[in-house]
């Protein structure tokens, strides 16, 4: 059989199996916690308990089962840590799965809707969203996600705008945490973290290096060692089994395909 | 609590007699300016005093119109602040309240006379960017009308676009074009990419090869049809043209990858040209197009997905080269003198690096700082 | 998620997946709705927040603002007829000609000036070296006006090695963000529908 | 037309004065109006040619059908039930839309293996350059790689940072400057093959 020819079918098989195989019977890896994502852990960790912070899902469903576990992580933390939570989305998609993870965590943590979190939901035009947030929250969304009047929340009495605001986490697919950098860090001087696949990890490592970004985690090895800080499995530590052998899987079949390629380079 | 805080001041120095503790003026000068080159909703206030920081200035706007807000609470020592949420059309008052460290009011006073923004016509923090830009149009427009054989070095993916068009014409199958998913109208890069189009279209028109063009953005779609229509018409060949190859697929990023991957295994198209803005779906594609054993060309400014084109296609233009594409395939004079151009303003790219770096050895930040901070 | 939502997901998962294998009528059939509901749903966001606040509401309001939006919108709907089709020209030439216009500030600063900022750095180190270096190996990598020869050869082969060292990169970490996406599907599949997780 | 917009928006950047940004605001605003309609134009475009295909009983005209069936499924729920929570247009969208948009994109694994299979050859420097650096990168960012010592990661991390970050400046720069010749070109008319013209 010409290896170099072969059906690219059976690669799918095998890509395949090494995914489903870990899944079925985990082993459980998931390596060592990475600096940066401790700095993520003590960031939020640094909060004090009460302080408030804007989680915006500015993400695609597509890309969710890559950025859902990351997000999950950060919430869970969050609250873990008290921390009271103001929830935006400036994505159509990301709107509805902000929603339903938000609501999740907060009845597993006892949060009260409007006294420690409040979904706020989508705008379309996000930079003046972003900039509208600075001058006045409630201005900016008179009415949150459920079509409740701002104004009514207890939350949104004592947070007026980015002042009150401890930090805040963009959750991106895309280049959405650039716009939270350039309008409302450059701007109003409110720090941003961010929550990444993993593509989009080398296009915002030189504003972590510049300072303009406190924090960021990638990916689902990002939220894999998260989950590890935050001392239990998750979705992020689950697909690392899977991870890491269709990781190992395409180094070995590309090491297959260049001694095949010698090999018939050698003969001809 | 701040706010509040705030709020009780405010009360207090509007209602009762001001009780200033401290003798003679701990505040002096107090001047309101309008902020120059800007759009007029800005002034600026300035005070000169001999407190530190531990005294705080509460500052509070009074518009003609009655108005009163309190812009906030700043160390006396700070010396000026800017308030921008004024309308040009306004006039405006400020009164400056004085509180030392226990927050007693030690004194009070209000500027003189009325201020009011004018808005300008040039914004002169951007005058850099405007010299630049300048300096930028008159290399490119004397490269382009100065007109004299110009040496291109080749690119490999270009001459394959003619070969390529002759194996489908060969084959009778034909050629599929796409711009990307991210491809609009407004971009440069799109516009490259259909101006490499109307040459494919004026050249498939000539060979007589049939050309698709399956859009996600109904504008593109639009563009696209003039374009060949046009194209068809100066070749004399106004029945090549068929409006029902330029079509409209579908705006979701991943419909339009689905529906591309069914267009190339049912019509298997010679040669697949992926030429213009692409995300996640251009290794669907390509790989689909490898798979149907097409000759790929693909270019893309999507630095990401460069990588993946590299690895599955025949060949790939990088960046830049799409844009210099149409200078090669028209060999339009004042086309390749833009690109004459453009490699002169790499020099000077160049030159500024070197030069910065330079000078930060010398401890002379000036050229990086400059460009750090616009 | 309904039990009827899981099903209906599961069996558009499988029609998809099914391309693997080779085109067939299932995925033809998941590719057509796909795309058919993907139209609708731009379709209806487009109205509902585009047209109607921007274009229907000014009219009723009596705003002759609104009345410019709609020949505008006009024009562009004159692409059906093939007398007229001509004036779609006029909105056409006012997205390529404001475009052209919004881009070149942006692109001069965002992809020009602010990477140069960021390579002339103000310490310097072994790093700032490589970075400099780089970039300049990699723009006379796409100097087009010039034979390669010489020293400039030997700059242009660099960048080419940056070049190729950026794609591995990237490739590699888009295969991680890939194989992170398939490993949520199939977890869908072996969890959410078969129960097998 | 073309020219008269494109200088408008440029100079706009630089006039900070009120009238400017009206202007822009406008601009923006038709920009945004003639995109929307571009958008129901593609849809009313797509319905005509599967309705052409379904009425003509030509090849495949049952898919055809089934895409029409979706198109005015998801119309007539948007349009009438509304888009909040709770409604037929979001359920489809979340069990329908989004799974088989997140499997297409999912399907990009199998693809990208099969390219790395095929097209990761060592067959020259640039390309043995090309692996090398991928398949560092991706075994110092799963637990096994990282299981080998602190070197891998940190390798991975150092390419990533320096040198590639170097090469996409170098590209970025490139870029840059060909689209602002570009767009000048086009403000000027000289190139407008965009709109079928030969210069």
């Amino acid at each position: 059989m010409n290896l170099a020819q072969i059906d690219r079918r059976w690669i799918f098989v095998i890509v395949f199996l090494a995914v489903a195989l870990p899944l079925l019977f985990p082993i459980g890896l998931v390596g060592e916690v990475s600096p940066r994502t401790q700095t993520m852990h003590d960031l939020i960790e640094a909060l004090p308990r009460g302080a408030t912070v804007i989680i915006s899902f500015d993400c695609e469903a597509a890309s969710w089962p890559e950025i859902g576990p990351v997000a999950e992580a950060l919430v869970e933390h969050t609250m873990q840590r008290g921390i009271r939570i103001i929830g935006t989305s400036f994505l159509s998609e990301g709107t509805a799965l902000g929603f339903e993870l938000l609501s999740r965590h907060a009845d597993a943590a006892d949060y009260v809707q409007g006294r420690d979190w409040v979904y706020l939901g989508f705008r379309p035009q996000y930079v003046a969203a972003i900039l509208g947030l600075g001058e006045s929250i409630t201005q900016e969304y008179p009415r949150d996600y459920i079509n409740q009047p701002s104004e009514d929340h207890t939350l949104l009495g004592a947070v007026r705008s980015y002042r009150d605001v401890a930090l805040v986490i963009s959750i991106a697919d895309d280049t959405m945490p650039q716009y939270w950098i350039e309008y409302a860090g450059a701007r109003y001087g409110v720090k941003i973290a961010a929550g990444l696949s993993a593509v989009m990890v080398t296009t915002f490592t030189p504003y972590l290096d510049s300072g303009q970004l406190q924090a960021l985690i990638g990916g689902l090895k990002g939220a894999a060692e998260y989950e590890r800080l935050l001392g239990r499995e998750g979705a992020g530590s689950r697909g690392m089994d899977a991870q890491s052998s269709a990781h190992l899987a395409i180094i070995v079949l590309v090491i297959i395909g260049n001694v095949a390629y010698f090999r018939g380079r050698g003969r001809s | 609590m701040r706010p509040l805080l705030v709020a009780a001041l405010l009360v207090l120095i509007w209602t009762s007699p001001v009780t200033a503790r401290a003798t003679g003026s701990v505040l002096s000068g107090i001047a309101v300016e309008d902020v120059a080159w800007d759009d007029g909703t800005a002034l600026q206030i300035h005070w000169r005093t001999k407190l530190d920081e531990d005294f705080r200035v509460l500052i509070v706007r009074e518009g003609t119109d009655g108005l009163m807000d309190t812009l906030g609470l700043f160390p006396a020592n700070v010396q000026w602040v800017v308030d921008d949420d004024v309308t040009p059309a306004g006039t405006y008052r400020y009164r400056l309240s004085v509180f030392d460290s226990e927050g007693i009011l030690v004194f009070t006073a209000a500027s003189h006379g009325l201020a009011s923004p004018h808005a300008n016509w040039f914004h002169r923090g951007r005058l850099g960017e405007a010299l630049i830009i300048l300096g930028v149009f008159a290399m490119i427009l004397w490269g382009t009308f100065r007109r004299r054989d110009i040496y291109l070095r080749p690119i490999g993916g270009l001459s394959a676009i003619e070969e390529a068009l002759g194996r489908a014409v060969e084959m009778g199958r034909p050629v599929l074009f796409s711009a990307g998913w991210g491809a609009q109208l407004d971009k440069p890069t799109t516009m490259a990419a259909m101006n490499i189009f109307g040459w494919l279209a004026s050249r498939a028109a000539s060979y007589d090869a049939r050309l698709l063009f399956p859009t996600h953005d109904a504008v593109l779609m639009a563009a696209a049809q003039e374009s060949a229509r046009e194209s068809a018409r100066i070749e004399g060949r106004p029945d090549w043209y068929r409006p029902e190859d330029i079509y409209y697929v579908t705006g979701s990023q991943f419909g339009y990858a689905a529906a591309l991957d069914g267009i190339m295994e049912r019509q298997k198209p010679a040669v697949n040209l992926w030429l213009g803005t692409f995300a996640a779906e251009s290794l669907i594609l390509a790989e689909t197009g490898n798979h149907i054993g097409a000759v790929q060309i693909a270019g893309t400014d999507s630095t990401i997905q460069l990588a993946f084109f590299l690895v599955t296609c025949d060949y790939t233009l990088i960046g830049e080269e799409v844009f210099a594409a149409s200078a090669y395939l028209t060999r339009d004079s004042m086309v390749l003198g833009g690109l004459w151009a453009q490699d002169w303003l790499k020099i000077g790219v160049a030159v500024t690096v070197i030069a910065g770096l330079v000078g930060t050895l010398l401890d002379w930040d000036a050229i990086g700082g400059w460009l750090r901070g616009i | 998620m309904s039990d009827a939502g899981i099903w209906l997901a599961a069996i558009g998962t499988l029609a998809i997946f099914s391309f693997l294998y080779r085109d067939n009528p299932a995925y033809r059939a998941a590719e057509q709705i796909l795309v058919g509901l993907s139209v609708g749903y731009l379709v209806v966001i487009t109205v509902r927040t585009t047209l109607v606040p921007k274009v229907a509401l000014p009219i009723l309001d009596g705003d002759p603002w609104g009345i410019v939006a709609a020949v505008w919108v006009l024009l562009m709907w004159t692409r059906v007829s093939t007398r007229a089709g001509w004036l779609s020209r006029l909105p056409l030439a006012v997205i390529v000609g404001a475009g052209a216009g919004l881009s070149i500030p942006a692109m001069l600063k965002a992809r020009v000036l602010s990477q140069l900022g960021a390579v002339i750095r103000p310490e310097i180190d072994v790093n700032a070296v490589v970075g400099a270096i780089g970039v300049l190996a990699t723009l006379s990598y796409f100097y087009f006006t010039r034979p390669p020869t010489g020293a400039f050869r030997v700059a242009a082969r660099t960048g080419t090695w940056f070049l190729m060292v950026f794609f591995g990169a990237t490739f590699g970490y888009t295969i991680m963000s890939r194989l992170s996406l398939l490993i949520g599907r199939t977890e869908f599949l072996l969890g959410d529908w078969l129960g097998l997780l | 037309m073309v020219g008269v917009f494109g200088f408008a928006m440029l100079i706009q950047y630089f006039v900070p004065h009120p009238l400017g940004r009206v202007l822009y605001g406008r601009v923006l605003e038709w920009m945004q109006v003639i995109f929307a309609a571009g958008l129901v134009l593609g849809g009313a475009t797509y319905a005509m040619s599967h309705l052409r295909t379904v009425s003509g009983r030509r090849e495949g005209w049952i898919y055809s059908l089934l895409a029409l069936a979706a198109l005015t499924l998801m119309l007539a729920a948007g349009l009438i039930g509304g888009i909040d929570r709770g409604t037929l247009f979001l359920w489809l969208f979340n069990n329908l839309q989004a799974p088989l948009q997140q499997t297409v994109f999912s399907l990009l694994a199998f693809f990208v293996a099969s390219a790395a299979y095929r097209g990761f050859r060592a067959r020259n420097i640039d390309a043995a350059l090309l692996l090398i650096v991928a398949l560092v990168v991706m075994l110092g960012r799963i637990p096994i790689g990282e299981m080998t010592g602190p070197f891998l990661p940190d390798l991975a991390r150092w390419l990533v940072d320096v040198p590639a970050v170097a090469a996409k400046r170098g590209i970025l720069i490139g870029i840059g400057l060909g689209s602002v010749a570009v767009a000048l070109r086009v403000m000027l008319g000289i190139e407008r093959a965009w709109l079928g013209g030969r210069r």
